[in-house]
């Protein structure tokens, strides 16, 4: 396999996902530190906070480096993950038998980004616009709202929270665990995958860039 | 005070008058909170006070009335009370009103001079008989009285009314004309409810309220109480106003009565020491009185102030028929005498003989007579006139708390040398840089010494009731600093160092000194405060009887006229033990008195000899049962009277005189004494001839005035032909000041308020912070709760001038002007006031140029730059709390 | 291994309650660092002394170091006060110390301005501070001593100064006030006066 | 046993000895302040000013009133800061108040939000970002020690009392009656606010003119945080962790079988 690779994944999309990996981690365990008591002294001298600050500058850094750097890719990735189909809605109701049983014939051929893919994309993209949204209004706007309006904007940011963290399980699962996803974790890592498993796992994608010889171009972005 | 804080806890009718007690003297509301609040007939509690205070806002009733008009409003009580009594039948009379009290242990029932005449004789409006206006320009006494008509028609042994002492009268006519009941309804029978409302603004519903809670502690076995301050004294009349209360607690058997008495609320933690030490220019140790020049010699003082001074009357037809006069008690006694001839022991010891005449020479005579005054007014009058050139200041800050205080520290620039000693830098030791003075042009040397804070080192201090008590050292001063009494045995040594060698006698008194109170130990090098108060206790000085060398005295009963024991203090002798016990160090907290009325006599000690509630004789009848069996200060033992000695036991307070009770000892024919023991007559004096403006109170007004008419008097104020003031509108007596020409006096302008001084300003403190400030004003703590001066204003006055609460505000007097925060209140109300509408302002006077808060007028907004130099008749107390002023936005 | 949708139900239900266990025990409050057998953060003090305000007398307890105060509290023995002090007399310890340091505004050594001057001077020694005020005093009380008084053409004998005042006492302990009444009689003052007459 | 303060505004005389004890004890700083027309002062409760009395003089009132309240931390049962302290550090004390752990307050500030009162406060550095929160801590220590918190212990008028929660709301009840027979409209507040403050008020007039809340409550956003979207989260995560594991077994098991079919 390995004499048959394809590109998925520029080196700057791979910089871009993992650091806003490493960047989500390091909020959600500083945010775990005030969900859960057992965590409090973690959070002592306000340590916890300082980090989930700093950490939050580069989780809206890191995007708009990348929008500034490469527009079109970023524009193309926001356009793709809110454009839906038919296929998709397929894709959804076959899913679970493919998931767990490895039924294929359901499933329709898939972009560069198969539906699940699309989905969670959709869900990190919104959950950050609501973290970072929310989290603003808390870091800089404390004093001067309503105090009943800040808890409020606090439960905002614990939703998106709850959301996005049981997603990235799924993802995470997906990426490195699923037993069928055998190349997705190195194809993150290294930027490509066999051609065997373009073939299989983003039929639509691969003819794409077989046919027109645009390679970097049109890479998927970040995500599974 | 004549009872204690404690006490306060015991009364049924609390009136607070001429004191803010919540605020000044906080921790007093623990006793007046718990009188309010016992489970039992809860007493009531009155707030008397032209504004709305943090007392008034617990009070069961609130009176306003005009700063100054408290004789009127006394007045108006006294007369209530007389006239309630007179219109009651006998028996009534006789349940609601303590009639043996009144006519058995006050001159109530004496007979007068003949030839008195009161203030409203239509030859002399607005004053007694005997009344000579002083034409001199000031500074002096408005005018001087010959009180030759004032006393008893027979000085020696006045007459009673009988009708009055057997209750047997109806109408006032029924009495002798010049009974001092009957001249005392004649002299405030025009103090209606509608005069009181015309002259004070206290409406008559509120004041009727206040007279009938107040007259019910009239009843046998009832106590009603007042706690009064600053507010009270601070004027032109302000002896007599206190005079007005005692009158009042006298007609309602409420002195030396548990829940009782005249309180007096010291405002400072050793005030009441510091007078007993007698730090005044009238008086030496133990209320002795100064030497004037007239008494050369020990015997002609001892003559005249002591055998003729305090030589015992006895009035007849009294029940009692003995009067102790203490203070000379008998020929055989001469307790005067026993006093200062210790004291002169105490002072030059071995020097002090009985050839010598005790060194009684030592003593400074000041000139007999009114030409000068030594007080504090009149000592600020010699510093500017440079009689005065140097002065030495312990822990007072005059800058700030003297009257017309910019004037006072324009004195100082004046004298050839200036040392202070305090905590912190005050503004009388900077007075030389405050803002307008120029140091180029300013001679004085100034010396400013620091001093130990009161727990960097030890000694006594005595509270308002009294009690001596021991506070000890925590830490040693800070830096170099020294306490007050390291200083002063420093500087006495330093000063018999220059003496030494020279005789005669400017270095006689000095070198002769005794001076002798360093010990082994912590202090082999300064003067140790066990030993000092040793020397004030007494001890003797040769061998007598029993008695060692060097024994200590057991009380001031011990002290001798011929030199064999000395006592710096006869007030204070009785503080130790003959062992050497210090008994201000005492802290037994059990109450051991009777039915637990709080005396706690195993807590520290208090003059005289521990008895906590003084005139306690007078809480008893005539067979030694306590009025108020609930409330029992003694009691006699029944069958403990003691023939041969005619003493007997009395249970509970060290009872006023060990004898036996009145009827006891008439029934077994011996002297039956009389209560009030300190009193030539040995009764309490309603009639009090003593003062100088007067047996009984009139109501004067203040020396600046918003009317034009004393409305009680009829006296017109003609302000431009009397520019001193006028007797009977303004008190006659009273001390007219001048600091060089800055003493204006303001006047009222009705037509054109803006050029004229239409409101009536007051000052006062606040809880958080103390006097003159030169502590307070360095703890960032109390700081924070009041940051800044004050003008508390009425709603009514701010409108008028266009201030905004916050705003900062001037107030301008004759003598000056300072600026303040706007404190627009609701608890300062308009006051109509005859045909005038009058408005008050108060400022806080505890500001000034020094300390972390500080003024925001240059002149350090100190309250005192507003008041003037006049002061009371018989004191010459600064007239602080009552002058007129304006207010502009600033 | 094959699922059925009851048993899916189950595995999921399990899988909710194992979550919400394991949320129980994070959830646990972590152990009271402040139970009851707690120390007192600092001394309460049993040095007893007596407020430096007012005439009530409240009794006070202190607690210091060779140079700091650290505590001062209503003394609860005391009869009069039982424990309470008012503002003034709660903040009694910034008398010395304030945030933990002496407080800058107290005096620490004897200050001397000269005639005309501008500024204080340190005097380095108390010696030398008495040394000079006794100057003074004699000084003046030479020049202004009066053994004697005409009045109406008879001599009397005063023996006093008129040249000096001495002011103050009211906060001084009894034996101070004492000592200063001696000392000012012996040097014959008659200008003599403190706060109770204002 | 709870213990509580009772607050009787009809002894109270605004000495304000309990606002320096609170200071003194707690080896708190003064403020810098300013007089805006009124004797109260500071301004507001801050970090360094855990209890403050309030002076209300009612703006309709004929100036013969002047009421006095005390403002500092109610110790409610049902506490927001509590309830809302994402790392326990504000915690309910044995004895029913409202205690924290410093050294673990992570400086969120949610407590100064969820608290009815508007108690709490925060303070920090702006350059470390650091930040603790502050609030009166019912002397802890004092307590422990048998001692009675520095505010109660110091009240000259008995305006401040301590002890049993049940005992003091029997003696404020008493209280309360007997001012009733004497005509004033008294109360008494914090009995049953919020499960029980314990520091309860008798007052002489509503609760309204002393500036307190008239009911107060828990933002219902604490409890939607606390109760139930923490729980959801909980049981979403766990769900989810739970199907994954469940399909991992499922697919692992097809795919050996798939393998062997093969």
């Amino acid at each position: 396999m390995a004499h048959h690779e394809v590109e998925r994944f520029s080196a700057g999309a791979r910089l871009f996902h993992w650091t806003v990996t490493i960047t989500a981690i390091v909020l959600a365990i500083t945010g775990l530190f005030l969900w859960v008591p057992a965590f409090g002294s973690l959070a002592e001298d306000s340590y916890s906070r300082i980090i989930h600050r700093v950490a939050a500058v580069i989780l809206v850094a890191a995007p708009l480096l990348f929008f500034i750097s490469r527009p079109g890719r970023a524009l193309h990735f926001v356009k793709y993950i809110f454009t839906w189909g038919k296929d998709d809605i397929e894709w959804l109701k076959a899913a679970p038998d493919y998931y767990f049983g490895g039924d294929e014939k359901k499933m329709p051929p898939q972009g560069e980004m198969n539906t699940g893919q699309k989905l969670w994309s959709l869900v990190a993209f919104l959950s950050v616009i609501g973290f970072v949204v929310s989290g603003a209004i808390m870091w800089f706007a404390k004093a001067s709202i309503p105090a009943e309006l800040f808890l409020w904007v606090t439960i905002i940011h614990d939703l998106c929270f709850i959301v996005s963290a049981s997603m990235t399980l799924v993802h995470l699962y997906l990426g490195a665990i699923h037993p069928r996803m055998t190349e997705s974790l190195k194809s993150m890592l290294k930027g490509k995958v066999s051609v065997e498993y373009a073939k299989h796992h983003h039929g639509k994608w691969y003819a794409e860039i077989s046919k027109g010889k645009e390679t970097d171009n049109k890479q998927a972005p970040s995500t599974h | 005070m004549t009872n204690h804080w404690i006490d306060l806890r015991n009364s049924d009718c609390i009136l607070i008058i001429g004191s803010n007690a919540a605020e000044n003297h906080p921790i007093s509301f623990k006793w007046v909170t718990a009188a309010m609040t016992r489970a039992n007939n809860p007493a009531k509690l009155i707030s008397v006070d032209p504004r709305f205070t943090r007392t008034s806002s617990k009070a069961d009733i609130y009176a306003p009335i005009r700063s100054g008009t408290d004789i009127a409003f006394i007045g108006g009580m006294i007369r209530y009370i007389l006239n309630d009594m007179q219109s009651l039948s006998r028996t009534e009379r006789a349940e609601k009103y303590n009639l043996t009290y009144l006519t058995q242990y006050t001159n109530a029932a004496l007979i007068i001079h003949s030839e008195f005449e009161g203030w409203k004789d239509p030859t002399h409006p607005g004053l007694f008989v005997g009344f000579t206006e002083n034409t001199n320009p000031a500074p002096g006494n408005l005018g001087g009285y010959s009180k030759s008509k004032w006393g008893y028609a027979d000085a020696g042994s006045p007459d009673t009314d009988a009708a009055l002492l057997g209750n047997n009268w109806t109408n006032w006519s029924d009495l002798n004309p010049k009974c001092v009941l009957r001249l005392l309804w004649e002299n405030y029978e025009d103090f209606t409810p509608e005069m009181v409302e015309k002259v004070t603004g206290c409406p008559q519903s509120t004041f009727e309220q206040v007279c009938e809670a107040y007259a019910a502690t009239g009843a046998p076995g009832k106590a009603g109480t007042i706690m009064y301050a600053m507010g009270t004294t601070q004027h032109t009349y302000g002896t007599q106003n206190i005079r007005g209360y005692a009158i009042l607690q006298l007609l309602l058997g409420n002195i030396g009565v548990a829940g009782g008495g005249i309180n007096a609320l010291r405002g400072t933690s050793n005030v009441q020491g510091s007078t007993d030490m007698c730090l005044l220019s009238h008086i030496l140790p133990g209320y002795l009185s100064v030497v004037n020049h007239k008494l050369q010699t020990l015997e002609q003082y001892v003559d005249t102030v002591g055998r003729k001074g305090k030589a015992p009357v006895v009035p007849k037809g009294l029940a009692g028929d003995k009067s102790a006069s203490w203070w000379w008690l008998s020929e055989s006694a001469q307790n005067y005498k026993k006093y200062l001839v210790s004291l002169l022991k105490a002072w030059w010891m071995d020097n002090a003989t009985e050839e010598n005449d005790f060194c009684f020479n030592y003593l400074p005579k000041i000139n007999a007579g009114q030409d000068a005054d030594y007080t504090h007014i009149g000592t600020f009058e010699a510093v500017a006139k440079g009689i005065v050139k140097g002065m030495m200041v312990w822990g007072q800050n005059p800058a700030v708390g003297g009257p017309d205080a910019e004037g006072e520290r324009k004195a100082l620039e004046k004298l050839d040398w200036l040392m202070v000693t305090d905590l912190f830098e005050t503004e009388t030791a900077a007075f030389w840089y405050r803002d307008g003075a120029d140091p180029g042009s300013i001679g004085t040397e100034v010396f400013l010494l620091p001093a130990a804070c009161s727990y960097e080192k030890q000694g006594s201090i005595s509270n308002s009731g009294r009690w001596a008590q021991w506070r000890y050292k925590a830490l040693d001063p800070i830096g170099e600093a020294k306490s007050d009494l390291a200083i002063v045995d420093a500087l006495v040594l330093k000063l018999k160092e220059k003496y030494a060698g020279e005789t005669g006698p400017k270095a006689d008194p000095i070198n002769q000194l005794y001076w002798d109170y360093h010990t082994e130990g912590e202090y082999a090098d300064e003067a140790d405060p066990n030993k000092v108060a040793l020397e004030i206790h007494g001890y003797y000085t040769k061998d007598v009887g029993d008695k060692k060398k060097g024994d200590l005295v057991t009380n001031f009963v011990s002290l001798a006229t011929d030199g064999s024991t000395c006592s710096g203090n006869w007030l204070y002798s009785g503080m130790f033990t003959t062992d050497g016990r210090n008994k201000a160090k005492d802290r037994d907290p059990v109450d051991a008195s009777l039915n637990q009325i709080g005396l706690y006599s195993g807590w520290s000690w208090c003059w005289p000899i521990n008895r906590r509630i003084i005139y306690n004789r007078a809480s008893v009848d005539l067979d030694g049962s306590p009025w108020d069996d609930i409330h029992p200060v003694i009691a006699y033992q029944e069958g403990s009277h003691n023939p041969a000695t005619n003493t007997c036991k009395w249970l509970g307070d060290i009872a006023d005189g060990g004898w036996s009770p009145i009827a006891v000892s008439k029934n077994d024919g011996k002297p039956a004494y009389l209560p009030f023991i300190m009193q030539n007559e040995g009764v309490a004096h309603i009639w009090g001839p003593g003062r100088a403006e007067g047996p009984l109170p009139v109501a004067y007004e203040p020396w600046e005035s918003p009317l034009e008419t004393n409305l009680v008097t009829g006296v017109p104020a003609q302000l431009d032909e009397s520019p001193k003031g006028m007797p009977g509108f303004n008190d006659p007596c009273c001390y007219v000041g001048d600091l060089g020409g800055m003493n204006q006096r303001g006047r009222p302008n009705w037509e054109d308020p803006t050029n004229g001084f239409n409101c009536v300003g007051t000052t006062y403190r606040v809880s958080e912070h103390w006097q003159a400030g030169q502590m307070t004003r360095n703890h960032p703590w109390l700081i924070e709760l009041q940051p800044q001066p004050i003008a508390e204003m009425g709603e009514e006055l701010a409108d008028d001038v266009g201030v905004k609460n916050g705003d900062i505000v001037k107030v301008v007097t004759a003598r000056g002007s300072i600026e303040a925060v706007a404190v627009v209140t609701k608890r300062f109300r308009r006051m109509t006031i005859g045909d005038k509408q009058v408005d008050h302002v108060g400022v806080p006077w505890h500001w000034g140029y020094k300390g972390l808060s500080k003024g925001i007028s240059p002149n350090g907004s100190s309250g005192n730059v507003l008041t003037p130099h006049v002061g009371d008749a018989n004191t010459t107390i600064p007239e602080y709390k009552t002058f007129l002023c304006r207010v502009e936005k600033a | 291994m094959e699922l059925s949708r009851r048993d899916f139900l189950k595995f999921s239900g399990v899988a909710t309650a194992g979550g919400l266990a394991a949320a129980k025990m994070l959830e646990a409050q972590p152990v009271s660092a402040e139970s009851l057998d707690l120390e007192l953060s600092k001394p309460i003090g049993e040095v007893p002394t007596i407020c430096c305000y007012c005439g009530v007398g409240c009794g006070a307890i202190a607690a210091a170091d060779a140079d700091k105060v650290i505590n001062i509290e209503g003394d609860p023995d005391h009869p009069i006060n039982q424990g309470s002090l008012c503002s003034k007399g709660q903040a009694l310890a910034q008398m010395r110390t304030v945030n933990g340091k002496d407080n800058p505004n107290r005096l620490t050594k004897p200050l001397y301005r000269a005639p005309y001057s501008t500024e204080w001077e340190v005097i380095e020694d108390w010696d030398t501070a008495l040394d000079m005020i006794a100057d003074r005093i004699k000084k003046t009380r030479d020049e202004t001593w009066l053994d004697k008084i005409d009045v109406g053409g008879t001599s009397y004998t005063v023996n006093r100064t008129d040249g000096i005042a001495e002011f103050g006492g009211g906060e001084l302990d009894n034996e101070e006030c004492y000592l200063l009444a001696k000392m000012a009689r012996a040097l014959g003052l008659v200008y003599l006066e403190h706060c109770a007459r204002i | 046993m709870a213990k509580a303060i009772l607050f009787d505004s009809t002894k109270c005389t605004a000495c304000r000895g309990c606002q320096v004890a609170c200071k003194q004890w707690n080896n708190l700083e003064a403020e810098e302040t300013v007089n805006t027309g009124t004797y109260e002062n500071p301004p507001d409760l801050s970090s360094r000013t855990w209890l403050k009395m309030r002076f209300i003089e009612p703006p309709d009132g004929d100036g013969k009133v002047w009421l006095f309240s005390r403002r500092a931390c109610m110790h409610c049962t049902e506490a927001g800061c509590v309830k809302v302290c994402p790392t326990g550090a504000v915690y309910h004390h044995e004895e029913g108040f409202v205690a924290y752990n410093k050294d673990i307050c992570s400086g969120c500030g949610y407590c100064v939000d969820a608290c009815p009162f508007d108690v709490p406060r925060m303070v920090g550095s702006t350059l470390t970002g650091k930040k603790k929160m502050e609030k009166c801590v019912f002397c802890a220590d004092r307590v422990a020690n048998e001692e009675k918190p520095a505010c109660v212990k110091t009240c000259p008028t008995g305006a401040l009392i301590y002890g049993e929660r049940t005992e003091m709301v029997d003696l404020a009840e008493q209280r309360v009656s007997k001012l009733a027979a004497d005509g004033v409209d008294a109360q008494l507040y914090g009995k049953d606010e919020l499960d029980g403050l314990h520091v309860l008020y008798v007052l002489a007039h509503s609760p309204k003119d002393y500036k307190l809340p008239v009911n107060p409550e828990v933002s219902p956003s604490v409890t939607l945080w606390q109760d139930i979207l923490k729980v959801m989260g909980y049981a979403a995560v766990g769900a989810v962790a739970g199907g994954l594991l469940l399909n991992y077994m499922v697919a692992r098991a097809r795919m050996v079988k798939e393998k062997e079919g093969k």
